[in-house]
């Protein structure tokens, strides 16, 4: 175990390098100047040639790869064009709306999706199913941030039960977080959730045919016992991939629902970032979005091998 | 009623009349009478089990013995009102002389397990991946004795997801016991693994051991040993028969192979297309196969002392359920096959006591030369026939063999 | 429309009826089944055509001009008048906007999906075909395409690239190379050891045969299925980055951008963003109740896969 | 439209605390000596003194200087009041003003080093005389010594600066009314009133009423709305035009004030191919790019028919524009000189850019445009200029000029528009309240040394123009100044370099509770804003 886990770390790290001296390259294949961005659109041409010696940008593109690698592996991921501040710091600053959204939104769609889709199959073909599908149905076919505009239509605007905007840090109470940050992880959660519940009704489905089902009528236990004691965690192992393969659907939602929500978070950075240039918070901000990808993904696979005692990675340890 | 009426009807009639509740002892541990499920599906209304009627005496070993789909292990699923879907009619399904179908699902929850419990075929499938083998086991013991653990669904969940089931608990301890009992070396270490971590003949020894735990009166085991290595076979087949002779339980051993039912069964059923062709004691049924279909099985079996070049293959295929012929549904593949099989099958009494074939060949108006016909007399065959149509319906029937093992 | 003419030249080009090493000819007849008996499959097709139609016809039938700006602005809907889905900001009719909307969002929708699943499905093929080392690069190239999250790529893309029909298009497409990739292995690693392809094999074909001829066409049933939920969330997609302003065009209607345009409009003319909302909605479901009901015509199993 | 409330206001108690909304994703730098936005000016503007500043009525007055003289053309000569200090305690006085100045010449990296440029140098003889030497006269020289939208003249502390400069940069220390005493990464600012200010009310009182303004960052427009009008917030530095205009409407609780920020906004022109022989080397004193785009080879340019740039000018419909692109938010355009400059402004001059349709047409039958389309050309914008482009799609179409949008991200319209590669650039300004600011550097003819014509979009050139200018640039005197800009506006209108479209209003809305927030000139001033009960 521990070893298919460093293994599997040092296989993500190389993704994750990987990703990101593609982005280093790919943002200076975006058109436009940092300088000319910072200095204002009319600033000199000279004042501009100064700025861009003095950010590093006239030396050949590998000599500046290279600095970028070496401070890297330092742990510094340079300082902002923009702000002059450091890139590490403004993503610790926007990372934590950003997860709290990702967050709440994840465990919306699994407290919908995991009894919706339970229910579902074993009351297959009935009103019950016909409504918890046709829910997810709807939800997948929803732009996230469209449901976000309507939520805050609905419960900002005309009800007035949630603010509107911005975003509270838990650390100034849970109760107001959570406010703000209600409906946003709805928006995010409900789409996660349709195909999250699809999921487990038919995983669940497959299950109820399982022979160990049968076996566990047999044995005279009662229906509910076998569906969660018997049942449950099998249905569950799909599922755990899915939902952090799902991951990638549910952080791209956050960023157009940060923007609904007006929450300064970390896709809300980045496109900024993008629209100024800002070479170095932009591939700071992906370097920390696929190493929450990655690694949220090498945790889900991790947990996988703890719902599923069948598999024992590091062969046969 | 008159003379005509076949002999063993009479007696049938005769003993049904001794069988009331208080002379227990003497009746069978399950009697089943004219058993039908049928599933719906598409493509119209499939018998499944068509009529079926047998009956098992305690201590014994019944073999159900047919091909694939001849709807042996759906007999056994009706039983205990596992078979999803169907639709299960009977004129009597009694066990210890309660009735299960007229038991709801929780009355039968309570017999489940407790008084009949069941092996499956498939140990790899059939025991639950995400269990340890201790924990499965345990979990019967729990729900079947009061053995003061409580067994909401809190605590059982509590038990799997969170605290896992203590080591010094009486179901854990029974489990172990029980791993024990059939045969499973370190018992104490095995019980904590999972079905993936034991070999096939193991993961069936657990199967057996969770049907144990209920201190049933009959296992039925369906196919127990088909998915097993043939050395295995034995051993698991020596495991049944003695904690037959060790418990006194009964088994209905359901299987496709004739070598397995003669040497474990004390008496067989041989099925085909959800019917009934021929029941005898085990001894009777491979010395004297009355049935076309018996023999075509028996002689499909390879044999030490074969000098045959061809084992001798039953031609053709079962028939669609759908769209079973008229009478005897064997009649299109039967060598022996003659103007009467189209008539309803009733079941001719032989010689030996509870032998009995469902073949009109075996109708008293039927002069014959082996399975040569002579000559038949159709009008007295039929009459024949109804009389012991007649005789079945509305008469509780009483099976009269295996009077010998009472 | 598109699935069932992809669908026939496929089955077409593996030679059509017949089951010659094992290809499937029965897909084409489950497909018109499913049409015609299922629900699902009824009314997502209904709907798709639908919308397919008011797209293609888009110039015909709308009521407007779509850039036409009248100057009575922010009309609300009214079914009796003129203009029953209401105007937009600049008095221009919603009706005609969707419809001229439909044309890009559809487009960009399949487009994208059909590049994805051309490239990802040739790496797929390849990769699981030949194995080995060529199925090792390709596969890394794959997770690393997977670690980025789609909106990511698809925001840099368009960075890059600029603003564009062809330009979102293959930005939403690309997120889409990498699970048809994974698939199309997927199925091949299963087909490849059978009999039909050993078959092959041993009767001297090549191997771009044996890929093109055989094996590829026994990847077509989940592969449909894959592509038609696919481009339910490409329509999606590309609704999301009209909505920040990464789209085609900012000017050209589509419908992630006539709600990006109604957003500031919300308290004043809910109808701007809502209506094309609903537009979206309406054809997704559409699009996802038709490869429901495929999935179980084809019997594929669900994947959460994206 | 312009300032509301007046000075004179007192409010019955003070106090109390207010939620503020900025539309804008990240204030960052609040240094006013790097300060480039505007939203950062209304904000620093609470924070910070200047030498100067501007009033209600949009006047020049004085702040930390109580009066100030010109013993002649190039000097200046301020009284700097006593018993003022910055947040950290440090007095404020000449020397400290004379330090500010001295550092905002040093800084190359500034884009306000240019504003003094022309100082030779700078003395303080004692603790309240302050004295600026230029070394010619600049005409606009005061009004970049106000503390915002000047900047130049804002004063800064020499302690925290020479402390951490770049923590500076971000957490300034000033002497204005408020000091800044939090802020989270782009979330919100706290503004806490600074108990030493030296400013009191009319009645004696001490300035500010309000104990605290949060300054919260909501660039979305529409959740800027839902804020102030859930009463989330109390104040909006910026509605969305067309809540502001529901908010009028409707009589609910916000209250609008439309201001001018000394915006002006305009279509610029391409006047010059800058392929051509004259401006190839002249364009690169504009762009810095050498090589001039080859984009126009073979291409017709017909915007560089002076008829042409007329007939589009008068193709704007700008009441049209108001009312579709502004939701009412704007004033109609007809020359270059905006509302915020008071004493220059005109509404319209003789010869201004009026819709004429008609008139349009001829001119471009007379110029040979008689097609249809009669000619095609891009327009490129932001984003944000996508309404107006949208509505000069339509007029344009009117008069038979098919335009065609190009709206691009505003780092790759920077890098556009410097290509000269668009018949038509939207174009425009904002805090400028000196005409200087809005045509020196964007119409000159651009020369090797020097800011004129620095910032030209559109290679416009006309030596009488240029000279017109200089004399504008170089008359302190108000009076004579104004004759020069007259004349210079005449040839603005006769050559028609840009089409003017509008001069845009911010609208400032407010909870009516909340009184007497200073808005001239765009601004936010809180220092007499006060709560009523």
């Amino acid at each position: 175990m521990r070893r298919y886990v460093a293994k599997r770390v040092a296989h993500a790290a190389v993704v994750i390098y990987i990703v990101a001296t593609i982005v280093f390259f790919a943002v200076r294949a975006i058109p436009g100047d940092p300088a000319r961005v910072l200095l204002g659109g009319d600033a000199s041409a000279e004042a501009i040639a100064a700025l861009r010696e003095d950010m590093g940008l006239t030396e050949p593109l590998y000599v500046q790869y290279f600095r970028w690698v070496s401070r890297i592996f330092q742990g510094d991921l340079g300082t902002s064009v923009f702000s002059d501040q450091s890139v590490l710091q403004m993503l610790m600053g926007v990372a934590e709306p950003t997860l709290s959204i990702a967050g709440l939104g994840m465990v919306i769609a699994l407290l919908i999706a995991i009894p919706a889709g339970i229910t579902s199959a074993v009351k297959r073909y009935q009103w019950e199913d016909y409504v918890a599908t046709g829910v997810s149905f709807l939800g997948i076919s929803m732009p996230g941030f469209w449901i976000g505009i309507v939520l805050l239509m609905v419960f900002a605007d005309q009800l007035g039960v949630v603010p509107a905007f911005g975003y509270v840090s838990f650390r100034q109470g849970i109760i107001p977080w959570l406010e703000h940050i209600a409906l946003p992880a709805l928006a995010v959660g409900l789409p996660y959730g349709g195909i999250l519940m699809r999921m487990t009704r038919s995983s669940m489905m497959e299950v109820l045919n399982e022979d160990y089902m049968r076996t566990a009528r047999a044995k005279g236990l009662n229906g509910r016992l076998i569906l969660f004691k018997h049942g449950l965690q099998n249905a569950l192992i799909p599922i755990v991939t899915i939902a952090g393969i799902l991951l990638g659907v549910l952080l791209g939602g956050v960023v157009a629902v940060e923007i609904v929500f007006g929450i300064q978070g970390l896709g809300r950075l980045l496109i900024a970032s993008i629209e100024r240039r800002d070479f170095p918070v932009i591939q700071g901000a992906v370097i920390v979005i696929s190493f929450v990808f990655v690694f949220m993904n090498l945790f889900v696979d991790i947990m996988y091998t703890s719902i599923n005692p069948r598999i024992k990675y590091g062969g046969g340890d | 009623m008159s003379s005509s009426l076949p002999p063993n009807a009479n007696a049938q009639q005769e003993s049904n009349a001794t069988a009331s509740p208080t002379d227990g002892g003497d009746d069978p541990l399950l009697v089943v009478e004219d058993l039908h499920t049928t599933f719906s599906t598409d493509r119209g209304e499939v018998p499944a089990v068509d009529g079926v009627s047998f009956a098992i005496e305690e201590g014994e070993v019944f073999g159900v013995v047919g091909e694939s789909g001849s709807g042996k292990s759906v007999t056994a699923l009706s039983l205990l009102g596992l078979a999803d879907g169907a639709r299960v009619e009977a004129d009597r399904v009694s066990f210890r002389d309660e009735d299960l179908l007229a038991k709801d699902e929780r009355g039968l929850r309570a017999i489940r397990g407790n008084d009949i419990s069941m092996i499956f075929q498939d140990p790899m499938s059939s025991l639950n991946p995400v269990m340890t083998v201790g924990e499965q086991i345990a979990e019967v013991v729990r729900h079947h004795n009061d053995i003061g653990e409580s067994r909401s669904l809190f605590a059982e969940l509590r038990r799997k997801y969170v605290t896992g089931t203590s080591e010094s608990s009486a179901s854990w301890e029974r489990a172990v016991e029980l791993l024990e009992t059939v045969g499973i070396p370190d018992p104490g270490d095995r019980a904590h693994e999972y079905p993936h971590q034991l070999s096939g003949g193991m993961k069936q020894r657990v199967m057996i051991a969770q049907a144990l735990a209920g201190d049933p009166d009959l296992i039925i085991a369906d196919e127990p040993t088909t998915a097993l290595d043939v050395t295995i076979e034995a051993q698991i087949l020596n495991e049944l028969l003695d904690l037959r002779d060790e418990f006194g339980v009964s088994i209905m051993l359901i299987t496709h192979d004739l070598a397995v039912v003669r040497e474990t069964c004390d008496r067989v059923a041989v099925m085909y297309a959800g019917e009934l062709m021929e029941t005898a004691d085990a001894g009777t049924l491979f010395d004297d196969p009355r049935h076309p279909y018996t023999r075509g099985l028996i002689n499909s079996i390879p044999r030490t002392d074969d000098d045959r070049e061809w084992l001798d293959a039953i031609e053709g295929n079962v028939p669609d359920p759908t769209a079973k012929p008229s009478g005897c549904p064997f009649s299109d593949r039967c060598g022996a096959a003659f103007s009467l099989c189209g008539e309803p099958l009733v079941g001719y009494p032989a010689g030996k006591s509870g032998h009995r074939t469902w073949c009109h060949l075996y109708n008293d108006a039927v002069s014959r030369d082996g399975d040569e016909i002579d000559h038949v007399d159709e009008m007295k065959a039929k009459q024949h026939i109804e009389e012991y149509a007649a005789a079945a319906d509305g008469v509780p029937y009483r099976p009269d063999f295996g009077s010998e093992y009472a | 429309m598109s699935v069932s003419e992809l669908f026939k030249r496929t089955i077409g080009a593996s030679g059509g009826g017949g089951k010659t090493f094992g290809v499937r000819s029965d897909l084409l007849e489950r497909f018109g089944q499913t049409l015609s008996r299922d629900l699902r499959a009824k009314i997502g097709f209904s709907v798709v055509l639908l919308f397919g139609l008011a797209a293609v016809f888009a110039p015909m039938l709308a009521p407007y001009d779509p850039m036409a700006q009248e100057y009575g602005v922010l009309m609300a809907p009214d079914l009796t008048s003129a203009h029953p889905l209401g105007t937009d900001s600049f008095g221009r009719d919603l009706l005609a906007r969707l419809m001229f909307g439909a044309r890009i969002s559809l487009a960009v929708g399949l487009g994208a999906v059909t590049f994805g699943a051309v490239l990802g499905i040739l790496i797929g093929l390849v990769s699981g075909y030949y194995g080995g080392y060529v199925d090792d690069v390709l596969m890394r190239a794959v997770d690393v395409m997977w670690a980025f999250p789609w909106l990511l790529i698809a925001i840099m893309l368009v960075a890059i690239f600029g603003q564009g029909f062809w330009n979102v298009m293959v930005a939403v497409g690309f997120a889409y190379i990498d699970d048809f990739a994974r698939l199309a292995r997927g199925e091949v690693l299963s087909i490849r050891e059978e009999e039909y392809t050993m078959a092959a094999k041993s009767v001297g074909l090549g191997d771009r045969e044996i890929i093109f001829e055989e094996v590829f066409p026994n990847t077509v049933a989940p592969l449909i299925v894959q592509f038609t939920v696919f481009t339910a969330r490409a329509i999606l997609a590309e609704s999301t980055l009209s909505f920040l302003g990464l789209g085609v065009k900012p000017t050209t209607p589509t419908w992630g951008a006539l709600l990006g345009q109604g957003r500031g409009f919300i308290t004043q003319a809910w109808w701007i963003s809502i209506v094309p909302g609903i537009a979206i909605m309406v054809t997704v479901l559409g699009i996802n109740l038709f490869g429901d009901a495929l999935r179980d015509a084809f019997d594929v199993k669900e994947t959460g896969e994206t | 439209m312009s300032t509301s409330g007046n000075t004179t206001v007192t409010p019955e108690s003070t106090g109390g605390s207010i939620e503020a909304g900025w539309a804008f994703d990240a204030v960052e730098v609040l240094d006013p000596h790097y300060v480039d936005l505007y939203q950062q000016i209304t904000i620093f503007s609470n924070i910070f003194s200047g030498i100067v500043k501007i009033d209600r009525n949009g006047e020049i007055v004085g702040d930390v200087a109580s009066d100030w003289t010109l013993p002649d053309d190039t000097t200046y000569e301020f009284t700097i009041r006593e018993g003022v200090t910055f947040h950290n305690g440090d007095t404020l006085d000449a020397s400290a003003v004379k330090w500010s100045i001295e550092r905002l010449m040093g800084l190359d990296d500034s884009p306000h080093i240019g504003k003094v440029s022309d100082i030779e140098s700078v003395e303080a003889p004692d603790a309240t005389t302050l004295r600026i030497n230029l070394s010619s006269p600049v005409a606009p020289f005061i009004t970049f010594l106000t503390r915002g939208p000047g900047r130049a003249g804002t004063i800064v502390n020499k302690t925290a600066v020479e402390e951490d400069p770049e923590a500076y940069r971000r957490f300034p220390v000033g002497s204005g009314p408020f000091e800044l005493t939090d802020r989270s990464t782009g979330e919100s600012l706290t503004l806490t009133a600074f108990d030493d200010y030296w400013e009191t009310d009319e009645e004696g009182n001490s300035l500010p009423y309000l104990d605290e303004v949060t300054i919260n960052l909501i660039p979305e427009p529409s959740t800027m709305w839902s804020a102030i009008s859930t009463d989330g917030i109390q104040y909006a530095d910026e509605l969305p035009p067309q809540n502001a205009r529901q908010a009028q409407g409707g009589g609910g609780s916000v209250d609008v004030a439309g201001v001018s920020s000394g915006e002006w906004s305009c279509m610029a022109m391409l006047c010059n191919d800058p392929g051509s022989e004259e401006w190839a080397t002249r364009q690169s004193y504009a762009s810095g790019n050498d090589q001039p785009t080859d984009y126009w080879e073979d291409k017709e340019i017909p915007t560089t028919n002076k008829k042409v740039r007329k007939a589009v000018a008068m193709a704007i419909d700008r009441q049209e524009l108001v009312e579709k692109a502004y939701f009412g938010f704007a004033e109609p355009a007809h020359s270059l000189i905006n509302p915020a400059i008071a004493w220059a402004y005109e509404a319209q001059p003789d010869n201004a850019q009026m819709h004429d349709p008609e008139r349009a047409r001829e001119l471009l039958d007379e110029a040979g445009y008689t097609g249809e389309p009669r000619f095609s050309g891009r327009i490129l914008g932001t984003p944000t200029d996508e309404r107006v482009m949208t509505v000069l799609q339509e007029q344009l179409s009117n008069v038979g000029i098919e335009a065609e949008l190009d709206v691009q991200q505003e780092s790759s319209y920077w890098d556009n528009i410097y290509l000269y590669n668009h018949m038509f650039a939207m174009y425009g300004g904002g805090g400028d309240i000196d005409p200087w600011m809005s045509w020196w550097k964007q119409l000159g003819t651009p020369t090797e040394e020097g800011s004129l014509g620095a910032w030209q979009k559109n290679l416009y050139s006309n030596e009488d123009f240029d000279e017109a200018l200089s004399q504008s640039f170089m008359t302190p005197n108000k009076d004579e100044r104004i004759e020069h800009i007259r004349q210079a506006e005449q040839y603005f209108l006769e050559d028609a370099p840009f089409a003017m479209t509008t001069f845009p209003l911010t609208p400032k809305g407010s909870v009516s509770a909340l009184q007497n927030v200073g808005n001239q000139t765009g601004l936010s001033n809180f220092h007499r804003a006060f709560l009523e009960q």
